[in-house]
């Protein structure tokens, strides 16, 4: 059983992990920053959930538990919002996104 | 050289905001260097404070080698009143931006010849 | 180091910004990497948060870029490293990085490592040398603070006369966005909660007095940030806010006034209870609120004034815009 | 496993201060910073793992809370007149900072 958790823990960790890495490799490679917005928060949440209860497993004691338990909910609810504000204030302030030819046209007659 | 390296890191820190308060003309430039400075000086606290396989300082049992507890409570204090004298800072220069129009030391030094 | 260096070259400030909060954090988890949790702790609150987030205001009102520099900097090159190069000279004679046996750890460390738990009773060092064995001079930073806060009010309020414009002027963000309005109605509550908790949490684990202030202050901040000044002092009033900055101080002040009068020195907790550990215990937990008050007040004091500015300042330039057109 | 995981969060770490350093308009660089501080939680919970006292996750609760707050307070002044006004005189370095009443 121990050994099993172990594994678990290990595989969410590393799949975890393995997300932070490809999330900040795609914000330094995509070229228009809703692109590179969308790569940062996806996998900003996701990463960070994978993570926590990959050391949620692997902890024994019970406040450590709720704590993670605390950054978890925390992460979940505070990550969506900043990125919704960030890209909705951007978008008022006038940052278009680089859209294909036809489509562009459209938001700038707006 | 190694056993040093912490000293280097502080002393470049520090140089980098010297620089910066020396250098720089605008008054907030140069208070983020000072800020620079005053982070390099908690830095160098700190790395003093630490103990080689040693923790934290907070008792726990089982544990017998603490981190020097004494600068911790110093920095501590520092961090706080570093952030009340910046504020100080900042509303001089907001005062001076009202006086003179401008947050350049060249520019207020020429509106008042 | 590298963030340092870009923070010179980048002459937009609001991008200095940025990475001085970036600074913050990255130096809040080098204090982790080196054991002060508590350093980190305040580093975490103070550096990452408030401070980038009041040069952030200042910049607001004096304008975000910096001019093209006309002097050579030659002169402060040569300064900068020649004091480099008297300094790495010197540190040829400090001892190596988390040596045991440095000078330093020598002193008056091992005393408090291994009598802290008999005279005082409680697990955090950290706190017990700041509340009890330096109690004096904790006190004199606490001043500190409080005269930087009316440092502050002695010098932004004199601005604010024509007050009658700025309640109908607060332009704020909670009309644009219905999302962050909910989620910070939701999270409010549980960051006082977690400053209660960091208060009275300090002499067990990280936390403290200076901490919890800061994240209370900090709370009251994002309300003020979303929902207006004049809703957030409808509950945290100027004269009240004044008030419990000073009332902090006084606390401090009348527990080494009471063991003065109980028969013992200045902060000596011992002679407040009983037995000295349960003084201590006492002792401890009402400075640290003294404390605690003090550096929230300060800290909302500081950004109330700051906000109260630069709101008239957007004010002012709106009606000048409108006025042009 | 934890070790690996540490090293991956650097990495990530390395590559959003490079967005934030080189990020071209002023919104790159507040999602680069925001970036950072996910983080730097994800790395304190991590080391304090690694330290064997993992009791210390409440500095990685304020972590997540300063955060927030100082995100939402970036864009609540970015957007101020201040700023308006010195891109109508300088040539700004990006297009995104344009603010339109």
């Amino acid at each position: 059983m121990d050994t099993l958790i172990n594994y678990v823990s290990g595989f969410c960790l590393c799949v975890g992990a393995l997300i932070c890495v490809s999330g900040a490799v795609g914000v330094n490679r995509f070229n228009d920053f809703y692109t590179r917005m969308h790569a940062a928060s996806v996998t900003d949440t996701l990463g960070a959930v994978l993570i926590l209860i990959g050391l949620m497993l692997i902890s024994e004691q019970l406040i450590v538990i709720a704590k993670l338990m605390i950054i978890l909910l925390l992460g979940l609810i505070v990550g969506p919002t900043t990125s919704h504000v960030l890209a909705k204030s951007a978008l008022k302030n006038g940052l278009k996104p680089i859209l294909s030819d036809k489509r562009s046209d459209d938001i700038s007659k707006n | 050289m190694m056993g040093h390296f912490n000293s280097a890191v502080v002393i470049i820190l520090m140089m980098v905001g010297l620089y910066i308060v020396i250098a720089q003309g605008n008054l907030i430039k140069k208070l983020v260097g000072l800020t620079l400075f005053q982070t390099s000086v908690f830095i160098f606290y700190i790395s003093m404070a630490n103990v080689e396989g040693g923790t934290a300082p907070i008792l726990a049992q089982g544990i017998t080698l603490y981190s020097n507890p004494l600068p911790h409570a110093l920095i501590l204090t520092a961090i706080v009143v570093g952030i009340a004298t910046t504020a100080v800072g900042l509303s001089l220069v907001v005062r001076i931006k009202a006086a003179y129009g401008c947050i350049e030391e060249d520019e207020i030094e020429a509106s008042e010849n | 180091m590298a963030v340092a260096i870009a923070i010179v070259r980048t002459r937009d400030l609001f991008a200095v910004t940025m990475l001085l909060s970036i600074y913050g954090l990255l130096s809040a988890s080098f204090f982790v990497t080196l054991d002060a949790v508590d350093v980190a702790f305040t580093e975490a609150a103070v550096g990452a948060g408030i401070s980038g987030l009041l040069m952030l205001v200042a910049i607001s009102m004096t304008g975000r870029k910096e001019a093209k520099p006309k002097r050579k900097p030659f002169i402060a090159l040569l300064v900068v490293s020649l004091t480099a190069g008297l300094l790495f000279y010197g540190i040829s004679d400090t001892p190596d990085f988390a040596l045991a046996d440095a000078p330093i750890h020598n002193h008056v460390a091992p005393r408090y490592i291994q009598d802290s738990m008999a005279e005082i009773g409680i697990p955090n060092i950290v706190t017990s040398v700041l509340a009890s064995y330096r109690a004096f001079d904790t006190f004199g930073e606490v001043v500190v603070i409080f005269t930087a806060g009316m440092g502050v009010i002695a010098l932004l309020s004199a601005s604010s006369e024509n007050t009658q414009s700025k309640k109908a002027a607060e332009n704020t963000l909670d009309q644009q966005h219905l999302v962050i309005r909910v989620v910070t109605k939701i999270l409010f509550p549980f960051i006082l909660l977690f400053a209660l908790y960091v208060q009275f949490h300090g002499d067990f684990g990280p936390g403290g007095g200076f901490q919890a202030g800061v994240i209370f202050a900090a709370a009251v901040i994002l309300y003020t940030m979303l929902f207006g000044l004049s809703k957030a002092t409808k509950v945290f009033s100027q004269s009240l806010v004044q008030f419990v900055a000073a009332a902090g101080v006084l606390l401090y002040a009348s527990v080494g006034i009471a063991t003065l009068l109980l028969g013992g020195r200045f902060f000596d907790y011992n002679a407040l209870a009983q037995t000295p550990v349960a003084g201590q215990h006492i002792g401890i937990l009402v400075i640290e609120l003294g404390v605690g008050c003090t550096v929230a007040a300060v800290m909302m004091i500081i950004f109330f004034s700051f906000h109260e500015l630069a709101e008239q300042e957007r004010q002012a330039n709106k009606d000048k815009n409108r006025e042009s057109l | 496993m934890i070790i690996a995981a540490t090293l991956a969060i650097f990495a990530a770490m390395a590559l959003a201060l490079l967005r934030a350093v080189l990020g071209p308009s002023l919104y790159d660089r507040i999602l680069a910073v925001n970036m950072f501080g996910t983080k730097t939680v994800l790395l304190i919970a991590l080391l304090g793992f690694l330290m064997g006292r993992p009791e210390f996750l409440d500095i990685a609760i304020v972590y997540a809370l300063i955060n927030f707050i100082s995100v939402i307070g970036v864009l609540r002044y970015s957007g101020s007149n201040a700023f308006q006004h010195e891109d109508k005189t300088q040539d700004s370095d990006s297009r995104g900072d344009k603010w339109i009443p």
